[in-house]
């Protein structure tokens, strides 16, 4: 039986009826059309799907989508404002701490994250911040050198 | 480095990066049709067996379930990369009379969502007789054991011989002679999107498959072999793929499920595979025993090295005979070895078969070639870069009646890396440097796939604003080769970055490429790219010489868009300009220019070489044999750096991944069964884990690439394995002569050690 | 692929031990979900019904008291991790709470869910059991506790009847000169135990260990106190002949299994390692305290 | 995966014999085994429940004697598919009789086990210890069951 799933995501209200046993990730991508938000495994391991909710970094196919009943989340579409990229997109891009992409999504949200609930992390600190995510190509340095970038105040937050 | 260039060596975003960056960037796995359905595969539990029957009716009956397809649907067809050779094309995809492995597809079914498709699939009803089942290949090649395919003698797939010098009458001559053996295991590619396909099939008669592909122009002719579809009635299209790494440039069962299932149907049929399948049911890196026999002077000199191999092929020949081959060739590398043998055996086994993955054979001959090497260099008590140095090649050195090399800058490396240790000074206890040279190539000139077309072309258009549009079948897979292409296009026009499309991996509006393989193309997609971009170059030229009315001797050149005389730069005329009239001089025709590049008279392996060394220092933990890998600096040349955002990432992505290699990565079965098919189990560097790494760049030109590159991609992950390994031995003392090298056996090689000195 | 089943969100503890009375063992209890979720992708547990706990506030706390502190079961590992008076008082808890999966899991993921999957493996049980904890259960017909140890009976096995729910982890003052130490060997940094060990000592006149608990993880099918080894070391001045004394003991007295990740051999010698480390570790904590 | 087990008991070697060959006897030690019933003097049939944690899994298993050398030895084949397609599994028991000192008999198993399926990929790590812990218990089951009826 479905039921009612009142969420906020990237601003946006919605009003959805979804069936107890859909994953969160699922909502995003297949009824809100949010692709940003991918699926690497089946076992909460890869960190692919990671979205942030109510503000902080949650596995998205790790949480069922009723659970998330009430929440604000943001997703990988939220990070941009208008047409201004986040400060860590830029950072990413100049960084070219991205290659296949698939990743990507899940590191911003968690490098995200991480620096709201800790702007200024130590190297250490931004390590575990991603640490749940994996990526086969970048070898992770290279995300570091743009969270530490971010954290250094490179990039001004678009207004 | 060079600073003639005006785009190449530019620190640049990649051409995708914001689509990358946003989450815009649309995966295969994110395509969505109308009227789509979703399809699931049934795969062998069993290792060996005959298919007595498959009774799919009561999976036709669930709701939702559209069609239900087996191998008895197929044209019956055997696939396999090396078409040229019949015989090793042995793999069906959807087996038909028997399954050769756990993962083997027997089954495929289409269905309203993916839930009913996976429910229809335990509806399937296989009523196997199973059959003796061989896992290891030291015990396939025994004449009692069980065959996988029939008339295969003592399951030898493949042989392999190379050979040079005389290498019996070397060994007579050296002071000291080695042997050692090795065993290299078995690597998942992992990459973070799993093999899928949405095919769609229309009443035209016409097949459209998105996929995540290395090379669109393989799917789309083995598409062909298996369905009789006409090869141009077939368009395969990558977009954006999630990670390649040598597992997705053969056939696979999601493309090939999903074009059979929507040419029954006519609907859309989408295939993702699970991650258990991406462990199970895709190929992985060649698991090889490896006996190796060195022989040297007193003074450190290489005279003669004998590498036998035997390798498990698992079920089915895949790109596993060419991983045969490179392994063999590239156990001599990247040293001058007067004398060379090598004997190679590939051997088919009940197990998922082993394939190409990063590194191709090279990976497996670097770690068992760089520890002997080090085992040599102790036993005649020279220093591990002295002996390198000594044996390393040099520019313009030919390996006997195999390949030619031109750039090489193994010894400037080699300075390198030794400076970098001395700096590096006293170590902390129990920690150790351990160094591994290694080599690659920049693609392979191989034709075993047949291929009627040039193995890299491209099509470039200028329009009217002077924005240009690259066409090039090669296949960007996140190691950002249309960013590359699109440098070198920009180069060679003398224009802006910005002002390059790249249009790329779609059979439908591209030019065949043989696809990201080998690392390839860089250098031959590459020159392809930049011939084609010299071809629209000349015709601008042309107007533009006509136009500024220049006396004939004048060169003209295109700099920053400024199309200029050399001798005089300020002189000169806007290329957006000079387009337009162009255009309008030519009737109204966009520029076009056309190129390829196909390898000649280039020796039998590469057209170029790349060459590196690499120093890995670990932390052990002697008492439990836990080591930290600390940090990991590379001396690298790649020839002329095109993007040199993409070779940091390239190598330090390789770090990741050939270090898990050495470290932790590994598939252990049980009766061939993989015990780790999920990445909770399967354990992969993660970014706490990841050491610092240090790049050394070293210059060199090579003349056969475009503006003097070569690769920098796989060669990356051949030294790790072999780097670790030496590091512990220069830490704590012991060797581990088998991957991975994991903390139980250092712990355990420890013990030993302490029961030898006790003794 | 999740099976269907209705889903049912109690928003006190009254309404979800009703719930369970009502549907016993065709129920399953999800709070973070961190490891159900996975078994039910894999189809493994597929129950009709869901009582999703994750929405009662009143079990989602952490409280400073005189007797000790308390913990709400559905408080999230981050929370724990993260809390001031966790890090102060019992700072071997916060730690353990960093090297526990990922920081997304340890978001969503709660202490009680842990606690109740019983995962020989899992990392709360050897930290809490070396701190004194002590477990209270709720079912409709009233509460009741038990010591932490006495939690797991078997591989992924718990004393808690089906009409029961984990509510609250109570953990005792820390003595007087008392230190606690925890680590897991793994080889990946976030990685499932190999080996857990946890230990707390409570130092006596000239440094002796008047009282010391030691729980391996990993180890056996429930998280264990290796008695002996303890007695090894209780109530004598800690010399390093004692410490090794006392890992050789813990090794024999643990009931490892062999699997891909280590054999059951190497498994004991890292016990013999990381007791005599640990210890040391907890007596230097204890120090400091 | 392998399980390995030995036990001696007193009792004469074909007594022990005779008991092991009695159909079911071997299947009705298997811990969770319930309605074995004999189909022929080879095989018997019947339904095995497991349970790890959260998961239950109810089993159809087939057992089947394959190589007989009374008394010294006998081999067993088992298989059981999990009803709702979470996995199958096969058994491969040998158990070995050899008389020593003092009238005793060592009774000497060993049992081959694999599971395939979504069971497998649950965990190597749990399945093992569950495999190794049932391999206990039925060694447990077939000593006390000997003891109980031949012993003595």
């Amino acid at each position: 039986m479905k039921k009612e799933l009142k969420i906020k995501v990237n601003g946006q209200p919605y009003d959805l009826f979804v069936k107890p046993n859909t994953l969160l990730s699922e909502v995003l991508r297949d009824d809100l059309g949010l692709t940003g938000t991918k699926r690497g495994c089946n076992s909460s391991s890869c960190g692919a799907c990671t979205v942030m909710l109510n503000g902080m970094s949650v596995k998205s196919c790790s949480v069922l989508a009723i659970q998330a009943n009430g929440s604000e989340l943001v997703t990988v579409e939220g990070l941009a404002k208008g047409n201004k990229l986040s400060p860590l997109q830029n950072a990413f891009l100049d960084h070219g701490s991205y290659q296949c992409g698939f990743c990507t999504p899940g590191m911003l949200m968690s490098s995200k994250a991480l620096l709201t609930e800790n702007p200024k992390p130590t190297k250490e600190e931004m390590k575990e911040g991603i640490d749940g995510n994996i990526c086969r190509c970048t070898g992770y340095n290279s995300i570091i050198r743009a969270i530490t970038a971010v954290v250094k105040g490179e990039y001004k937050e678009a207004k | 480095m060079t600073t003639k260039f005006s785009v190449l060596g530019q620190r640049v975003h990649n051409i995708d990066g914001t689509e990358k960056v946003t989450g815009s960037a649309k995966y295969t796995f994110d395509v969505v049709l109308p009227n789509m359905l979703y399809g699931k595969i049934l795969r062998s539990p069993h290792p060996h067996a005959k298919i007595l029957k498959i009774d799919t009716r009561q999976a036709k009956k669930l709701i939702g379930v559209k069609a239900v397809v087996t191998g008895k649907d197929t044209l019956g067809h055997k696939q396999g990369i090396w078409r040229r050779f019949p015989e090793l094309c042995d793999e069906e995809i959807l087996c038909r009379e028997k399954v050769r492995y756990i993962g083997d597809a027997v089954a495929a079914v289409a269905a309203i969502d993916e839930d009913t498709a996976e429910e229809a699939l335990d509806l399937i009803d296989v009523e196997y007789d199973l059959l003796p089942a061989v896992f290891d290949p030291m015990e396939a090649i025994k004449e009692d054991a069980p065959q996988v395919h029939d008339g295969v003698e003592l399951n030898i797939n493949i042989t392999r011989h190379i050979e040079w010098g005389d290498v019996d009458e070397a060994f007579k001559k050296c002071d000291h002679i080695r042997e050692d053996q090795f065993k290299c295991s078995s690597q998942a590619h992992v990459c973070m999107e799993t093999h899928d396909a949405v095919a769609s099939f229309g009443h035209n008669g016409k097949l459209t498959v998105w996929t995540s592909t290395q090379s669109s122009y393989y799917i789309q002719r083995l598409l062909a072999d298996m369905t009789d579809i006409r090869e141009s009635d077939i368009r395969v299209i990558n977009r954006h793929t999630g990670g390649g790494f040598g597992s997705k440039f053969e056939l696979d069962s999601a493309q090939f499920c999903a074009a059979i299932l929507s040419q029954k149907l006519c609907q859309p049929v989408k295939i993702v595979l699970s991650r258990e399948e991406e462990f199970t049911a895709t190929k992985r890196r060649t698991p090889m025993y490896y006996a190796l026999k060195l022989g040297a002077k007193k003074d450190g000199t290489l005279l003669a090295k004998e590498a036998r191999v035997i390798t498990e092929g698992g079920a089915y020949t895949s790109m596993g005979a060419t991983a045969l081959y490179l392994t063999g060739f590239f156990s001599s590398f990247p040293y001058k070895y007067p004398n060379y043998r090598y004997d190679g055996y590939r051997v088919y086994t009940n197990t998922a078969p082993t394939s190409a993955m990063r590194g191709f054979g090279a990976p497996q001959s670097t770690f068992v070639g760089e520890s002997q090497l080090d085992m040599m260099a102790e036993d005649l008590g020279i220093d591990p870069i002295e002996i390198r140095r000594k044996n390393g090649m040099t520019p313009n050195y030919e390996v006997p009646g195999q390949a030619f090399i031109q750039s090489c800058g193994l010894h400037q490396c080699l300075d390198k890396i030794d400076e970098h240790i001395k700096e590096r000074g006293k170590l902390p206890p129990n920690h150790g440097i351990g160094v591994a040279s290694y080599g690659f190539m920049s693609g392979g000139i191989f034709n075993w796939f047949n291929t009627p077309y040039a193995f890299s072309a491209a099509v470039v258009r200028i329009n009217v604003d002077g924005k240009v549009d690259v066409y090039t079948g090669a296949c960007d897979i996140g190691q950002g080769s249309n960013t590359t292409l699109a440098m070198i296009c920009a180069e060679e026009l003398g224009i802006k970055l910005e002002d390059v499309r790249v249009f790329s991996g779609d059979t439908g509006i591209c030019p065949p490429d043989l696809g990201a393989w080998g690392s390839r193309q860089t250098l031959m997609s590459g020159n392809a790219v930049k011939r084609a971009a010299e071809d629209c170059k000349n015709q601008i030229m042309e107007f533009a010489a006509a136009k500024m009315g220049v006396n004939i001797v004048y060169d003209l050149d295109i700099k920053d868009s400024w199309i200029h005389i050399v001798a005089r730069p300020e002189r000169g005329v806007s290329y957006y300009d000079i387009v337009k009239e162009a255009i309008r001089g030519k009737d109204g025709v966009a520029i076009m220019g056309r190129g390829h590049y196909t390898p000649h008279r280039k020796g039998m392996i590469s057209p170029a070489y790349s060459f590196g060394v690499q120093a890995v220092e670990v932390a052990v933990d002697i008492e439990t044999g836990r080591y930290k890998l600390v940090y990991v600096t590379t001396a690298h040349e790649s020839g002329t750096v095109i993007n040199p955002v993409g070779i940091e990432g390239q190598l330090e992505g390789a770090i990741m991944m050939a270090g898990g290699y050495g470290y932790c990565e590994d598939q252990p079965m049980d009766d061939g069964k993989i015990l780790n098919p999920s990445i909770a189990d399967y354990k992969l560097i993660r970014s706490l884990d990841m050491p610092e790494t240090k790049i050394l760049e070293i210059d060199t030109y090579e003349p056969e690439g475009p503006f003097g590159a070569k690769e920098a991609g796989e060669g990356l992950t051949n030294p790790t394995a072999g780097a670790i390994g030496n590091a512990i031995y220069k830490a704590v003392g012991v060797r581990i002569n088998d991957l991975p090298i994991t903390p139980e056996k250092v712990f355990k090689a420890l013990r030993e050690k302490e029961k030898k000195k006790a003794k | 692929m999740i099976k269907d089943f209705e889903h049912f969100a109690p928003k006190t503890l009254k309404e979800a031990l009703a719930l369970l009375d009502k549907y016993q063992d065709d129920c399953k209890v999800i709070c973070g979900g961190q490891s159900l979720l996975i078994l039910m992708r894999q189809g493994l547990v597929a129950p009709p019904y869901m009582i999703d706990i994750k929405g009662i506030s009143e079990l989602s706390y952490i409280k400073d008291e005189k007797d000790g502190l308390k913990i709400g079961a559905t408080t999230t590992h981050r929370a724990i991790e993260k809390s001031p008076v966790i890090k102060k008082k019992y700072p071997v808890l916060a730690k353990m709470e960093t090297r526990l999966a990922s920081i997304q899991t340890r978001n969503w993921g709660t202490i009680g869910g842990n606690v109740c999957h019983g995962d020989p493996a899992g990392d709360p049980l050897p930290v809490l059991i070396a701190l004194g904890a002590t477990l209270t259960m709720a079912g409709s017909k009233g509460k009741r506790s038990m010591p932490a140890e006495d939690f797991c009976l078997d591989y992924f096995e718990t004393a808690l009847e089906p009409v029961e729910l984990l509510t609250e982890i109570a953990l005792p003052i820390v003595p007087p000169n008392s230190g606690t130490a925890y680590t897991k060997f793994n080889v990946i940094e976030s990685d499932l135990a190999t080996v857990g060990v946890a230990v707390s000592v409570t130092l006596g006149a000239g440094d002796s260990c008047q009282d010391i608990r030691i729980v391996l993880g990993a180890s056996a099918p429930t998280p264990m106190r290796p008695k002996k080894a303890e007695a090894v070391l209780k109530g004598k001045k800690i010399t390093d002949a004692l410490l090794a004394q006392a890992g050789e003991t813990a090794a024999t007295e643990a009931d490892p299994i062999s699997d891909i990740y280590a054999s059951e051999e190497y498994r004991r010698e890292l016990i013999k390692v990381l007791v005599p480390r640990l210890t040391r570790e907890a007596m230097a904590n204890a120090k400091k305290a | 995966m392998l399980i390995e087990g030995k036990f001696t008991m007193k009792a004469p070697i074909q007594k022990v014999w005779d008991f092991l060959m009695e159909p079911g006897t071997l299947a009705s030690c298997i811990p969770g085994a319930e309605k074995m019933e004999a189909v022929d003097d080879k095989t018997w049939e019947g339904i095995v429940k497991q349970k790890v944690g959260p998961i239950s899994v109810k089993l159809n298993f087939t057992q089947t004697l394959s190589d007989v050398q009374p008394p010294k030895h006998l081999k067993a084949v088992g298989r059981g598919s999990a009803m709702g397609s979470a996995g199958t599994f096969t058994q491969e028991t040998i158990v070995d009789l050899k008389e020593i000192a003092g009238g005793e008999v060592e009774v000497a198993y060993s049992s081959k086990v694999n599971i395939v399926g979504r069971l497998a990929v649950f965990g190597e790590r749990i399945m093992r210890a569950k495999v190794k812990k049932v391999g206990a218990e039925f060694t447990g089951n077939l000593q006390k069951k000997l003891e109980s009826q031949v012993g003595g």
